[in-house]
């Protein structure tokens, strides 16, 4: 159950739209399920009214959209951000993907975000509804009755290691900010370190090879807003549309996982959205890993402006293959 | 039980002949190694070349299906493709297949009718098959006018073959025009659509269109003020396929696939399609 | 596609020894896009490069590909040939068959295949090579220096005596920087005053030279030849042409209790102030922060005893705009801070004083008249420590600073030197880690100042010095015998590290030249280009680009001129065609690119963009300065959308060459 | 009895101002090293995009070696720099990939190190000889 | 009908698998089902949907087209097709069974896909009705009977019985050849009532397409909801890769090292570069290209192939779309009361 119910925003977004601050208003729109919920542009308080939602089922971020939507019309864009979103805010605007004024952000607090397919896993097949109790998810199913969730085993695996709950960017905040986690994020990361080479081939060999090379995890990536992104752009020499071979898998996810280098936010969509339920995050969690070992902590969007490890360098770093040698021995 | 024929498996062509025709336009002829056609086809219809490596690409079949050693392309420079064929010499091989769409109604609705092309630019190419039909079986078909425009007299795709063979045929009429004031150029200067005006055609007759999309919808425009009826009037449109079979999902316009229910269109048809080409 | 010619050459049997050159060029004649291939004994000869001419001129080439030496031996050569038979010289690519193939391997069939290799791979480049014509760009002919010190002086000099224009932005009312208040320069104690004046008298006196000084640098925009530069005057409110220099006003101002920073506060100067004697410009300036007048609107007595009339009070300050075609960068330094450093009690006695300090109090024209007094109690100090490396070497560098200041060993030499001269009563202690002479003649200097005047050098470091009535107690370690000393001393003199002024981190910035950990600048090259920052056109000139005593300063200084004038030379700077080009249509704007480029060649510009739904829309995009950029490519692989590209080694080119090879 | 000898692609890149010139120099001086290698010049190594090793390893490279001035010495006082951050984390990549270490290797080479980019090749051919072809990141079509 | 007990199903894909290749649903690494070939050890999974639909084995992701050898101007071209081998795709739920009907209206129309129509004929489909509909399901609405799936061979399972029924001759000689028990159709009789009356209580289950088809061309083309439906779509290729209908696809060239493969691979109408062409882009905007696909299950299919949908309900894409969009929701939003 989140802190804040769907009342508290509405009334915030129709004060808005009301005072003239916003003339449109990023949301969350409701599905045909309990879960299905859409992320949607509102142009009016009645529509927000009829459709607006804001439940456990509220993951989508916003912020991507920013980049073209403030480039239309005149007046500001309302925005919800969760305080993991607020992260992917910043990390645009230190990247000049839009323009902040014309943007009014409200923090919203958040109790982590349910991942419908890990409550779909318990229900096996059929869902009625869902709703959110005290002792968790309970999953009202078309075949074997009702099913318990605990909260913790429905969330979503970013949300499970959330790595704040404390907004880095708003122009007004709702309800109560929460702190910087000490999250276990990496701890798959080490464990996959901690193989041999084999073991990890082996392993990413079994994952990657599930791609269909759908683009979901590149299309939903706050990341990647490339106006042209090199796999589009067939003088990239990179332009491909199928994984036709294992090396095509494994390049798509390095040289995307590459170029967002230190400018991920760990947002966890790319996991979340892949149909194939590849874990995209362990790539660039890798990176993030890698780059506070090596270069000191960094955590991109944490502040407007800052300098990302790879268009940065000190004098003493350390070498690549010093580097390879450590990204080893993590474990 | 397999299907040997396979639509997407084009024939090896070799390029025999490369003309120069305006600054970027080059008419290629085109033969098998044994030296045959490739394949016959019906006019305003179009074929695959390609480069393995470089690209494939649907063009008009600019000869007619009279013509009965080779085949000819007019290809304008405008891409990575075109830019390798224009480089190409003669000898060179391409592979080609075809033939694709529907083509010009030329043995039923045009028999026996005048007939009006009007062309702008490159957008000869295509009507060039036509046109050299329908003088091939001169008597089948009335009086043929053809208005044909261009940026200046360099851009004049065919130059020679329109004023040596099309202009002194009996019963044909050829109206040229430039866009701007050329030395040495003393025919008429002006755009397309106003000179079809100023000729002021009898609607006797069916029109055929090719040409930019602006030029189109202003000629078009000018021969319903001129009274012509939108079922007179055909054109082809433009080049955006990719199979050339109706089967992966790119030329569609609704539910017609330029690559098979076109390229070419009676503007009434063309009404009943979303403005989506 | 090209038209592509292909060259073998034998090199005599430098190649042809190991290589099958008939092999090679039959082998390269099959390659895409080759319609010619030869060979020959010596391509780079006459008749080599005439082969060349002929065939591009025959068989229309549009590209070739020599196999031959290095391309760091020849490529210049046959580009000139290139160019000679009207092909763009860069359309030719060099297969490197020698060094890198038949001097490297011993059998002929494998040197034969890989020289195919390396054909095939210049050849796959080639094809997609464009030609290239490079930038050109005007040159104002006319200098900034920046800093108005020894370093400025001489750079300023330097290069209007060769003929260009200078102007130097001195944010202090005079110029002499450092140098005019130290007292003796080591190792031939001279007095600095005595060789510096007649230097600012120069500089005042140079028509080719003008002085903007207590002023400073605003902003910064162009790019070498062609600078503009805002500069800001700050308001003085005194008529700079007008007043007279003669000091009435100096003497009258009623205001007498402004701390001297000329003498580093250790007298009082007034409210309205020339720095020292010999200033130049030699105006008077009135201190807006004493000045009753400034402050309340009462008093005006300067302005009644001027008779010049050369008291303005309204003045403001004033902004020039000026284009330069080079800048020098000639910022200095400061002793750094001694607040962290409280276990010499330098906040707590007036007596423990800094060198730079001490230079003032044994300086004639000093607070002290140049009698060495204790600034507490005005007593000469019977016993004098000196303190060496304070702040500096310091590891870790959380108080002070990691380098060597440089100048700290020489001039606490001359110090304790100069005071046994003087004072041949006073006991002088020096505590060091090491002690570095390495110049003409400093070792000689140091071995004097132990041996002829009996200064006492320890190896140990001061560990703690406490006030205790009027004296100082040291407490140190003599690391050489071991044992730990207690010296009553009257006199603590720290040798504080150096550090650039705090002023060069914001010009580095408006400049985009960049600057160390430590902010001293970064020289292009660190042996081959001491004196030029990575960011063509600016120039580095005395210690804004590291520790430096008077001497390197100066060479240094004329070596920047050396540089400046080379430029302003020309009358037009052609560049080097190999930049990055940014292609703007798929340019995020993201920055990344700039934050990566080492010349600050890349800026941003909102561009309307007409979208394929026929609206439009403004978009950042990045554009390059191809007279600033120097082609390293750095933000080739920066750039996420791979919209930078570098001209000459495009990625399409290096790939077709990854390609080639791997075949 | 003939027997065919595994010989391993290496692509290098050498920057121009150092590595390269270290290259001519190992030339030189006639010090032999395998003609595996095969040499792309490159303005600096900072010029070197992690798409082109993965390109030399789809199109059958078995070993990429990038060599640049030694930190502190770059031509354009930085690149090597940004290339040993690039390097470090994708070769970190790599390996948590599961692929093989020892296929790439970033060298600092001086124009004076002749000897050392020779022994440098040497070492690095052997290395990647001896893990035989490159199986984990390959491209099959290209060997067609 | 023929019946086998569960307890043999290995025996029964070993039978099918001395004469065919034999592909089934199996739970995969991640827990979820993909076809996959069966060999000994791979186990049948009962889950409802594979992530990836049935499509692939008639039409891959990526299949071979020819090859291309060049030297000097001369192009030499090698037809790289071979003879194909037969197979049996195990456990196709009835909505994937239909998808090779949209399939085949487009592959085995004049002129035909040779690649395509091998598989085609090659590939013998044992369908496995539904007991246990998910919420997404919505077969029903495009007049798909779950209880009587089509294709060679349909089956039906309980706890402890697999019933096959021949729906073909092909599927009949197949079935012969196993030599299985016959069965009487009580169970499944059973099972049917059941299933339907389970598709009855579907959440769907009222979706009608009836407001749809071939001749709705104006009534929705210019409708403003494109909007509001399109705006938030990412422009991910998710949906047409999971759909088992979707068709579109690209024909690319790949340089070996000593010359040029051809080849096909899945393409997405709802990629921005889908239809960019060096004579320009007919769908500009995310909408049009949102437009383009759902129109075309909706409208453009019927219109060209006599009122059928080019919608199957597998329900795919509404779990799999990244933000949730979906073709029951544009059905609704455009639709209205009809739906």
């Amino acid at each position: 159950m989140q802190a804040l119910t769907r009342e508290v925003l509405l009334d915030r977004a129709k004060a808005l739209f009301a005072d003239g601050t916003v003339d449109r208003a990023y949301g969350w729109k409701r599905g045909e399920f309990d879960y299905d919920v859409t992320p949607g542009l509102f142009r009016s308080v009645e529509e927000m009214e009829k459709e607006f939602v804001f439940d456990d089922f509220c993951g989508a971020n916003f912020s991507k959209y920013l980049v073209e939507e403030t480039r239309k019309g005149e007046g500001k864009i309302l925005v919800f951000l969760k305080p993991c979103d607020t992260y992917s805010f910043n990390q645009l605007l230190t990247e000049h993907r839009f323009d902040r004024e014309k943007v009014y952000a409200v923090g919203i607090p958040c109790e982590g975000m349910a991942d419908v397919t890990k409550l779909k896993a318990e229900a096996a097949e059929g869902i009625r509804s869902i709703t959110a109790e005290k002792e968790g998810f309970v999953v009202h199913t078309l075949y074997d009755g009702d099913k318990t969730v605990p909260r913790t085993e429905g969330l979503s695996e970013r949300c499970l290691v959330c790595k704040s709950k404390k907004h880095v960017a708003y122009d007004e905040l709702l309800g109560e900010d929460g702190e910087v986690a000490d999250s276990a994020r990496f701890d798959e990361v080490a464990r996959l370190e901690a193989m041999n080479a084999d073991e990890r081939f082996a392993f990413w060999q079994r994952e990657l090879s599930r791609c269909i090379r759908c683009n979901a995890c590149r299309d939903v990536c706050p990341a990647c807003t490339c106006e042209t992104c090199v796999f589009n752009n067939p003088n990239s020499g990179v332009e491909s549309k199928a994984p036709v071979t294992s090396f095509e898998e494994q390049m798509f996810h390095i040289i995307r996982a590459f170029h967002v280098a230190g400018r991920c936010t760990d947002c966890g969509e790319c996991s979340r959205v892949c149909p194939q339920h590849i874990p995209l995050h362990l790539l660039n969690r890798k990176f993030i890993k890698d780059i506070n070992a090596f270069y000191g902590e960094y955590q991109a969007g944490a502040e407007v402006g800052s300098r990302a490890p790879l268009v940065n360098y000190t004098t003493a770093d350390l070498e690549p293959g010093e580097a390879v040698q450590r990204g080893n021995e993590h474990a | 039980m397999t299907y040997r024929q396979e639509p997407l498996m084009p024939k090896i062509g070799v390029v025999t002949d490369i003309r120069i025709d305006t600054p970027d336009v080059k008419t290629f002829r085109v033969v098998t190694p044994d030296g045959k056609k490739a394949f016959e086809h019906k006019p305003g219809q179009c074929a695959m070349l390609s480069i393995p490596g470089v690209g494939e690409a649907m063009f008009s079949i600019t000869s007619s299906p009279t013509n009965t050693e080779y085949m000819e392309f007019s290809i304008k420079k405008c891409g990575c493709l075109t830019d390798w064929l224009h480089a190409m010499e003669p000898g060179q091989q391409i592979t080609i297949r075809g033939p694709y769409g529907n083509g010009f109604p030329v043995d039923t609705e045009f028999v026996g009718k005048n007939m009006l092309f009007i062309a702008g630019g490159i957008g000869l190419a295509p009507l060039r098959s036509v046109i050299n039909y329908v003088r091939h079986y001169r008597d089948r078909y009335g009086k043929i006018d053809i208005v044909y425009g261009s940026r200046s007299k360099d851009d004049l795709v065919d130059y020679n073959e329109i004023i040596h063979e099309w202009a002194t045929d009996a019963g044909v009429s050829v109206h040229l025009t430039i866009d701007r004031e050329q030395e040495g150029w003393d025919g008429h200067v002006g755009f397309v659509p106003n000179y079809v005006k100023e000729l002021g055609f009898d609607t006797d007759k069916i029109a055929i269109l090719c040409g930019p999309p602006i030029m189109i919808k202003f000629t078009l425009q000018g021969l319903m003020d001129l009274g012509f009826d939108k079922t007179q009037v055909y054109t082809t449109l433009e080049m955006r396929m990719k199979c050339g079979i109706g089967k992966c999902g790119r030329c569609n316009v609704a539910n017609k696939y330029i690559c098979k229910d076109g390229p070419v269109f009676r503007f009434d048809a063309l009404d009943e399609l979303p403005d989506e080409y | 596609m090209q038209r592509i010619g292909v060259f073998v050459c034998w090199c005599g049997s430098n190649i042809a020894g190991t290589v099958d050159v008939e092999a090679v060029s039959e082998a390269l004649k099959k390659e895409p896009g080759v319609v010619f291939s030869t060979n020959y004994q010596y391509m780079c000869s006459q008749a080599g490069q005439d082969i060349i001419k002929n065939a591009i001129a025959e068989h229309k080439l549009s590209g070739i590909v020599v196999c031959s030496c290095s391309p760091r031996m020849h490529e210049t050569t046959f580009r000139k040939t290139a160019a000679a038979a009207g092909l763009n010289p860069y359309m030719v690519e060099i297969a490197n068959i020698r060094e890198q193939c038949s001097w490297v391997h011993k059998d002929k069939l494998t040197g034969t295949e890989k020289a195919i290799i390396l054909g095939r791979t210049a050849i796959a480049k080639v094809n997609l090579n464009a030609p290239l014509t490079p930038g050109e760009s005007p040159v104002t002919k006319r200098a900034l220096v920046i800093g108005g010190g020894i370093a400025g002086i001489q750079t300023a000099l330097d290069i209007a005596d060769a003929g260009f224009e200078v102007d130097i932005v001195e944010k202090q009312p005079t110029i002499g920087g450092k140098m005019a208040q130290l007292d003796k320069t080591f190792p031939t104690l001279d007095c600095a005053a005595c060789i510096l004046t007649p230097k600012m008298v120069d500089v005042a006196q140079h028509e080719k030279i003008r002085i903007f000084s207590y002023s400073e640098v605003e902003s910064v925009s162009g790019f070498v030849g062609n600078f503009t530069v805002n500069i800001k005057k700050k308001a003085r409110y005194v008529k700079e042409d007008v007043c007279t220099g003669c000091g009435l006003c100096t003497e009258k101002c009623p205001q007498k209790n402004v701390p001297n920073e000329f003498n580093l506060g250790m007298d009082n100067r007034r409210a309205i102030y020339i720095p020292f004697a010999q200033a130049v410009p030699k105006v008077a300036t009135i201190d807006p922060r004493y000045c009753t007048m400034l402050k309340t609107g009462k008093c005006g007595v300067c302005s009644k005893v001027c008779t010049a009339g050369a008291i303005d009070y309204k003045a403001k300050d004033e902004y020039i705009e000026e284009k330069y075609g080079a800048i020098v960068v000639a910022t200095g330094y400061n002793p750094i801070s001694m607040e962290k450093f409280d276990e010499f009690a330098y906040s707590q006695s007036k007596d423990v004083i800094t060198s730079l300090e001490f230079e003032r109090l044994t300086n004639a024209a000093g607070p002290t008249a140049g009698v060495l007094l204790r600034p507490s109690d005005h007593k000469h100090p019977k016993t004098i420590v000196f303190v060496q490396c304070v702040g500096s070497r310091c590891s870790g560098a959380e108080k002070g600073k990691e380098y060597c200041s440089k100048i700290c060993c020489m001039y606490t030499a001359k110090h304790a030197m100069l005071t046994r001269d003087k004072y041949p009563d006073t006991d002088v202690y020096v505590f060091y880690i090491d002690v570095r002479t390495p110049g003409k003649a400093f070792d000689e200097f140091y071995r004097r100042a132990v041996e002829e005047y009996g200064v006492h050098y320890i190896k140990g470091m001061v560990g703690k010095v406490s006030p205790q009535g009027d004296k100082l107690m040291v407490q140190a370690s003599d690391l050489l015998a071991n044992k730990q000393l207690h010296i009553e001393a009257d006199l603590v003199v720290l040798a504080a590290a150096i550090e650039p002024d705090a002023s060069a981190r914001p010009l580095a910035t408006m400049l985009t030249a960049s600057m160390d950990t430590n902010d001293f600048f970064t020289e292009a090259h660190p042996k081959l280009r001491p004196v030029e920052s990575p960011t063509a056109g600016v120039f580095l000139s005395g210690t804004c680009q590291g520790p430096k005593d008077i001497p390197e300063t100066v060479s240094q200084a004329g070596a920047a001129a050396a540089k400046v004038i080379g430029l302003l030379a020309k009358d037009k700077l052609t560049g080097n065609p190999c930049v990055a080009h940014s292609n703007e249509l798929m340019c995020n704007g993201c920055s990344s690119c700039e934050r990566v480029c080492p010349y600050g060649a890349i800026t941003y510009e909102d561009k309307e963009f007409r979208m394929p739904d026929r609206t439009t829309r403004m978009r950042r995009v990045a554009k390059v300065n191809e007279a600033v950029c120097q082609g390293c490519g750095a933000c080739t692989v920066a750039c996420p959308s791979g919209a930078m590209d570098l001209k000459g080694f495009a990625s399409a080119q290096i790939m077709a060459e990854v390609d080639a090879i791997c075949k | 009895m003939q027997v065919t000898e595994y010989k391993p692609k290496i692509v290098a890149f050498c920057c121009n101002w150092c590595s390269y010139a270290g290259a001519d120099l190992a030339g030189n001086n006639r010090l032999a090293y395998p003609a595996e290698v095969k040499i792309i010049r490159v303005p600096c190594s900072c010029r070197v995009n992690p798409m082109f090793i993965l390109r030399a390893f789809q199109r059958g490279a078995d070993g990429v070696i990038i060599c640049g001035c030694h930190p502190g010495d770059c031509h354009y006082t930085s690149g090597n720099y940004y290339t040993r951050r690039r390097m470090a984390l994708l070769f970190s990549m790599l390996n948590y990939l599961g692929i093989e270490k020892e296929r790439t290797r970033v060298e600092w080479v001086s124009a004076a190190e002749g000897a050392k980019f020779a022994a440098t090749m040497n070492d690095f051919v052997q290395t990647v000889a001896a893990l035989g072809e490159n199986k984990r990141l390959e491209d099959l079509r290209c060997k067609l | 009908m023929r019946k086998i007990a569960v307890a043999k199903l290995d025996a029964l894909f070993a039978a099918m698998a001395k004469t065919h290749t034999v592909y089934l649903p199996a739970d995969g690494a991640d827990g979820r089902a993909q076809y996959t070939r069966w060999e000994a050890g791979v186990v049948y999974s009962t889950a409802l949907n594979t992530v990836r639909s049935a499509k692939d084995f008639f039409f891959p992701q990526t299949e071979n087209l020819m090859d291309f050898k060049m030297e000097g101007k001369s192009i030499e071209l090698i037809d790289t097709r071979d003879e194909g081998e037969d197979f049996i795709v195990f456990g196709v739920r009835a909505c994937d069974v239909r998808s090779f009907d949209v399939l085949d209206r487009v592959f085995l129309a004049e002129p035909v896909d040779s690649y395509y129509a091998a598989r085609r004929a090659h590939g013998v489909i044992f369908s496995m009705a539904c007991t246990r509909p998910a919420e997404t399901c919505f077969c029903k609405t495009f007049g798909i009977d779950a209880a009587e799936p089509a294709g060679d061979v349909a089956c039906y399972i309980d706890a402890d019985t697999l019933y096959l029924d021949a729906k073909t001759e092909k599927g009949e000689a197949v079935l012969a050849a196993l030599g299985l028990e016959d069965s009487d159709t009580a169970a499944v009789d059973a099972q049917k009532a059941l299933i339907r009356e389970r598709l009855d209580a579907l959440p769907l289950s009222g979706l009608s397409a009836a407001a749809f088809g071939g001749d709705k061309l104006d009534e929705y083309f210019e409708r403003p909801e494109w909007k509001t439906l399109s705006e938030t779509c990412l422009g991910c290729g998710t949906c047409t890769f999971v759909c088992p209908t979707c068709q579109c696809y690209d024909i690319r060239d790949f340089k070996t090292n000593t010359g040029v493969r051809r080849y096909r691979c899945w393409d997405s109408c709802m990629y921005s570069e889908f239809t960019k062409m060096s004579a320009g882009q007919p769908r500009l905007t995310q909408l049009e290209r949102f437009r383009q696909r759902f129109m075309h299950k909706l409208v453009y299919y019927p219109a060209n192939n006599d009122g059928i949908f080019g919608c199957v309900g597998c329900g795919r894409c509404l779990s799999r779309c990244p933000i949730s969009m979906n073709i029951v929701k544009v059905m609704k939003t455009l639709g209205g009361k009809n739906v």
